[in-house]
């Protein structure tokens, strides 16, 4: 198998986009764990990166701006043989879909999330997103941003999510290493990847991002599992940006802890109608 | 037992909390284990505690089919409920309270009195209220000369905790009991009330009866976010979750509950949400996107009185064409209407069945008074559900989700089972499930999801039709069926020429074959429990033959048998 | 000047960000300048780069009502354009593109083509393809015979930034001039094409004036989540926010944008939100608290082809019988539907006006032809416009929200102005707004609430008609009025008896003033761009009049003029 | 003025329910900074605690369950003149309405919100909220809860929430102190009120939480204006659970920000017909 087995439709991204080094890190990610096509289930909502499962093989489920998560988690949980991982943009994923992403961090069903964070809203055509910082013009912002940018690396950790990690669309190397980590890990896997646009974010360009980032993991001095040293690292921005894995623990999936799947995956359960008779005549 | 023909209304009124709705149930499930019909109605404030609530329980010798408002029996826990229902009682009602408690002018009251005093029935029930349910449960089955046995044993059943509490509640029980006899309260309608056994009969509400429907039609996720009268859909699910390996989720929102609705089902099992009017203004994005993926989706829709919060607690059938029209663009659906318990479990087994077999969402529609409907009822029967998963194939590689067929549906296949992929996206898409902008398939796909609807019109369920002659027609669906079915069989004893009709399907309409049915009838009358009409409406519309009378209710209560019956009464002249 | 009658159909295509869209619109700017009648037509995909995207300009000696498709001139950025049209072009039209990029067999493509090469027209623009575009526009400012010195007055203004640019690109058009003068192309078509100037006319698209019209009304408060074709709307409002003091606000969702609006009312300003069907699915909870706070809300919905996500950028009125049944339980609302930019903009201000009078969600009903329709259109008027802010009061302490009264409409009053206090609640409430579960209130206050339809239906903007005869009517609603106006007039011009009617209000509709004017007619025919002919079916539930014809276009694109044409001629043989 | 003046219909609640306490203490914040019912906007969505602005004298509007917060948020905006309040439930404001409380916090409107978490649903007779803890077991969470509980002020906190406090019910004085100061802050003030549930939470009882509260002031030793003690203290829970202002910061209020309120509340701003018209013409 090599990644021409996940090739998909052509892509209708602009050239330079921040997409193509996400698309490839997940084909990458996905070969190296030597997963198939008919093995992975992909979500995704509304928006550029949303577009990202056609671009791969896979079985996919292109839903609504902002509901990727909640039909995840659910086939997951229909079918927790396959591999979840859901795809959406900042304003898919932490505009209109805010409140999924925060239940599904507590729900902790094992599938992994990217969110391609490139800070605007690209597929309508440049608005300002949950993460565009402060004082940046629009079209709709026309006098600059004022709402305080969200910080979605403090949100995730401030609610104890299982696996946080951070990476960037041109490091495809680090962001596959990440991708790999967090379907590894059992639990929701939220996975934030800092995405440059190349039509409408002018100022978080590629050259941007390549001027600030480092690895937490170089020194070996971040403890991710450490719930404030976290936080700390999460509120790094500016003229250093930390990647790697933020914070990780512990906690048990969903699907370890749901009784209705103590006997393997729903979908394989055979109906016992005898069974149902039983409780009806209970009544 | 021989037994005369009997048919006896009492209510049980307080405030929330006083533990009206214990002793309603208590004596009910006696009544129940003693084989009566009965049914019961309930009306609650929402709140937890205080307000005017009451419980209605009416037992008969034959099935019941719907409530009425005159009132035989009246126990009353506090005053307001003594002159709240005055108006419901007749010369021989008797009315029940501890005169300890109520001190009244009796001359006010309608009907006998039977005044009670506690701290001489049962002294304990004064330390302690928590003991005067039972105490009333021994005055009514004293009233109703229940054998003594079978009621303790029920009490046994309930308060097996403590020894003492057991024993405290026989004790006042047979006190109460023992009152009543002593007091030689005598009323024709009470004497003779002897149930005959009914065999394998199930006793439970409407929302137990869809949930045991989708149990049977094997539905293995169910996902809802809580709100009145849906919860306890929920609720009893959620109680066979481990034991029927069925995922029962409470979602954050009811957009996640129909999103991950359409995600289950997507990955090859069964799923199903259920909720209100305000709950299902939510989904509406994702019904419209189950049209578009063609993810079979089953939605219970528990009516209740709009628009916005309304009235959480109370009945109402006024989101049907809500329902019908929901969701941006142009899809197919199905409206199920159940109008009984035994509907409400068939027609949800079916209502999973058209869903995979059309790969649209299909909506069981109820209200209030069905969903909270407690009553006794035959047994269902497993034998008589089919499980009818629709087309499905083992995805060769070259599978195609929406590969263009005769009748608009393409064979589902499992993500995993096989070689092919599963796609599907809210775009328009080209066969194989990708976006597409060739506005020549766009074309094609419009009319592949709408085809759907000639097929679903040709298996509609038709109206359940009871009567002779082609003078009036009564026309109903949805809860209102047991009304209607008792008003007009009372008419056609009286020698009336009138039918009834009850929809148990309300979309889409076979006009054709409805057309010539309703057209036969001189006088077209619908009963709905909204403002508007809607059904009538919808029916009329979609027919073309007008539907000149209706008869609206729209105050938050299920027609009752007399609201009914005087209204008809009008029309029949 | 004098001019010849002309009717000029220019398409320029090739891949996003190719810059074909700053062509047509350096063009369009140009030709609207000169004072010609334009109107431009956008095929866009949702991509920001590449796919086959287009913009056709229309000019013309008179006011232009709607698109033809067949074309004139195609200029061609990529090979694909000139294959994706030639179904368009005739035996005279002008195929244009640069030789050097595209290379075809010329014999497969049908009329007349003018090659450029151009390293030879401007080798500047092979350097850098931005110069691309302003060669084409001296391509076509040549062929149309354009004054040259004002087309380049537009480059000046549009090019302002470094000398060297500007220079550059004005250097660009005379060489695309001076190619296509000295090619001494003829085409009759072209000639004479002298632009009447005109007064006090405006130039915008369908958004533009809507947002002019809630600015022109007063509105205070905007708030939306983007959403194309509407976001555009917010985008005109966010440019006039301080200095119009009008808070401009992105929601976080669309279910925060309608709540936003119902809480900035409740306070006092008018607000106004805008969305497509998508987002209005998210809006329904928040319709229907509109319809039981009574708060005054106005809603543009510009529709998309749907379900679900659909096709983003294209046209459909697929949303009409969702939109008017929005929301659960029962309550007023009203629909227009404008036909013309004018349209936009007044049918806003009165949408504002109906709000404030009756206390109801009003929907401004778009769709993206109309949303994104750029054309010249007769400057709107303020003095035309009103604002009536409906019945007011300064509150006295006993201020009820709910009072009841004739028309089921109670003043209102700003929270803060007077003693009195202003108390709204989504439950049933009281004439004071508190919540009740009093049963007899429940039905007063759904009786006032659905009282308004009738106050609603009285006021309702007639249908506007033209045309004599009785025989055939073709009818249409919201952005069909320009081409039914202008295919039935060409059926007139031929003699036949055929009328054109077109509904700028959709809901409520008047039955009884309604049926009169339908049954007039023996033929009825309804035009809409839906696959299931909504309106018809509404129009004819509502008065009962059969309208047996339907021209119905659903693959995303509006009705050309030919389309009509030939779907017309067919039904009027 | 004393409390009568707030006096306003009869409560539906409970006997013994925390939500008593809680209008006490608003009445007595009220009364305190002497605002009269005609100067102040109480806002909620449904459930218990969504009742309160009933209860009480003042602009009122009860809208849809877990919305509060964008009507609150507009009709300050509309209004800036007036007082704004919102009320809600743990399910109110966390759940169905989780989005509005996170971008409301970004938005930084100057209002001030007070949750009443009983950490269970009340009027929907005992459902899990997502602050029930885990393993509760309940009517649907028959098996115990296993999604881990929202933490909402670390949530608050963790996206620099202009003012985050914790107050109790049964502690009537301390909350009436945090309303003041709430209502003084500028900017997006949120109040986490304890609240027992006497009918369907059985382990979060008044006496439970008397056990466990103490006051942050008390020893001075916590900075509220610092970001990573103040998550600490949100993360402390169990044998003690800390009251008072948590975390506060001087982000300036979008009132402040948005350049169309510079010239007074836009419910006072006279319509300019010929501004308009110079709109037009310029198309
Ligand atoms: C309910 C709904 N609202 C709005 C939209 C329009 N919409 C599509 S994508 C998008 C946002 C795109 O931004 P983001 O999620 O950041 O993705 P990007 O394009 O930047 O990758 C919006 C608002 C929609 N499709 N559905
Ligand atoms: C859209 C919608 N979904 C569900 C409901 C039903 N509902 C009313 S209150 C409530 C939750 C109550 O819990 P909480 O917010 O914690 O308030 P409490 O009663 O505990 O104070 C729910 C689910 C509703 N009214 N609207
Ligand atoms: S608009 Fe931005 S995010 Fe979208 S494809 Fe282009 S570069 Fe990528
Ligand atoms: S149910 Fe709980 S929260 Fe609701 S009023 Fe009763 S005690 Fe208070
Ligand atoms: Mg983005
Ligand atoms: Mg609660």
């Amino acid at each position: 198998m090599d990644q021409q087995a996940y090739k998909g439709m052509e892509t209708a991204w602009c050239p330079g986009c921040g997409n193509f080094g996400i698309l490839n890190a997940v084909k990458q990610a996905l070969l190296e764990l030597e997963k198939k096509p008919q093995e992975i289930m992909l979500f995704s909502g509304i928006g550029q990166a949303a577009k990202l499962p056609h671009y791969m093989r896979g079985h996919v489920f292109n839903g609504l701006h902002g509901r990727a998560l909640p039909a995840a988690q659910a086939a997951k949980l229909a079918n927790h043989r396959l591999t979840v991982l859901a795809f959406g943009g900042d304003g898919d994923m932490y505009g209109e879909g805010g409140n999924h992403f925060l239940h599904a961090i507590r729900r902790n069903v094992d599938i992994t999330v990217l969110v391609h964070d490139n800070r605007i809203y690209g597929l309508t055509k440049g608005q300002a997103s949950p993460t565009t910082d402060l004082g940046v013009k629009t079209k709709v912002q026309t006098e600059g941003v004022i709402n305080g940018p969200l910080n979605p690396l403090a949100l995730a950790i401030s609610q104890h999510c299982a696996f946080v990690a951070r990476g960037f669309s041109g490091s495809i190397e680090h962001l596959t290493t990440m991708i790999k980590a967090g379907i590894a890990h059992p639990g929701f896997s939220y996975i934030e990847v800092m995405q440059p646009c190349v039509s409408f974010n002018h100022i978080n360009t590629h050259a941007w991002y390549k001027e600030r980032i480092y690895d937490v993991a170089q020194d070996g001095k971040h403890d991710p599992t450490n719930y404030l040293s976290a936080l700390e690292k999460a509120e790094e921005w500016g003229s250093r940006i930390p990647l790697g894995v933020i914070y990780r623990n512990d906690r048990p999936a969903y699907d370890s802890l749901c009784g209705a799947l103590k006997n393997g995956p729903l979908v394989d359960q055979v109906f016992r109608p005898e069974l149902i008779a039983q409780f009806i005549r209970h009544y | 037992m021989a037994s005369e023909a009997f048919d006896v209304n009492m209510l049980i009124g307080g405030q929330a909390g006083q533990g009206m709705q214990t002793s309603g149930q208590l004596l009910a499930k006696s009544l129940l284990k003693l084989g009566f019909y009965i049914s019961t109605l309930q009306s609650f404030h929402s709140r937890i505690r205080g307000g005017h609530n009451y419980y209605q329980i009416r037992l008969a010798s034959t099935p019941i089919n719907c409530m009425t408002r005159s009132v035989d029996v009246l126990l009353a826990f506090d005053e307001n409920t003594l002159w709240e229902h005055q108006g419901e009682l007749h010369a021989d009602s008797l009315s029940i309270f501890n005169s300890e408690k109520i001190k009244v002018d009796h001359g006010k009251l309608k009907g006998r009195l039977l005044e009670l005093s506690m701290s001489q029935v049962y002294p304990e029930a004064v330390t302690d209220e928590i003991f005067t349910n039972v105490v009333y449960v021994g005055v009514l089955a004293g009233l109703l000369n229940c054998p003594e046995a079978e009621v303790e044993s029920v009490i046994g059943e309930t308060f097996n905790k403590g020894a003492g509490v057991l024993e405290k509640n026989v004790a006042g029980y047979r006190a109460g009991r023992k009152f009543v006899q002593d007091a030689k309260v005598s009323n024709p309608r009470l004497t003779n009330v002897h149930p005959e056994k009914q065999e394998r009969s199930l006793v439970l509400h409407g929302n137990e009866a869809i949930a045991l429907g989708a149990l049977a039609a094997g539905c293995r996720f169910y996902t809802a976010y809580p709100m009145t009268p849906a919860s306890t859909i929920l609720e009893t699910m959620a109680h066979y979750m481990s034991q029927a390996q069925v995922v029962v989720e409470q979602a954050e929102d009811e957009i996640a509950a129909l999103n991950m609705v359409l995600g289950a089902s997507f990955a090859g099992v069964r799923a199903m949400t259920g909720t209100s009017g305000g709950g299902f203004s939510l989904m509406v994005e994702a019904v419209s996107l189950a049209g578009m993926l063609e993810i079979p989706a089953v939605i219970a829709l528990a009516m209740r009185p709009g628009p916005a919060t309304g009235l959480p607690t109370r009945t109402e059938q006024g989101d049907l064409e809500f329902a019908i029209h929901a969701g941006h663009g142009e899809f197919a659906r199905v409206l199920l209407s159940p109008g009984t318990h035994a509907e409400c479990f068939y027609q949800t087994t079916h209502a999973f069945n058209l869903a995979d077999r059309y790969h649209v969402p299909v909506l069981v529609l109820t209200d209030q008074y069905l969903s909270d409907w407690y009553t006794r009822v035959p047994e269902f029967k497993m034998e008589q559900v089919t499980r009818d998963y629709g087309p499905m194939v083992e995805g060769k590689a070259d599978y195609a989700r929406y590969a263009l067929t005769d009748n608009g549906v393409s064979p589902r296949m499992v993500p995993g089972r096989g070689e092919g992929l599963v796609v599907v996206d809210s775009d328009e898409h080209t066969q194989g499930g990708h976006l597409t902008e060739d506005l020549a398939v766009r074309e094609k796909m419009v009319k592949k999801r709408l085809q759907k609807i000639e097929g679903l019109k040709r298996e509609y369920f038709m109206p359940e039709v009871m009567g002779t002659g082609q003078d009036t027609l009564v026309m109903c669906w949805g809860s209102n069926r047991g009304v209607v079915a008792d008003v007009v069989a009372h008419f056609q004893q009286l020698g009336k020429a009138v039918t009834w009709m009850h929809f148990k399907q309300v979309w889409p309409l076979p006009e054709e074959r409805l057309r010539p049915l309703l057209s036969a009838y001189r006088h077209l009358v619908m009963v709905e429990n909204n403002a508007t009409g809607q059904f009538a409406r919808v029916l009329q519309g979609e027919t073309g033959v007008t539907i000149a009378q209706r008869i609206l209710k729209y105050d938050g209560k299920p027609f009752l048998f007399e609201d009914l019956l005087t209204a008809l009464e009008k029309l029949l002249v």
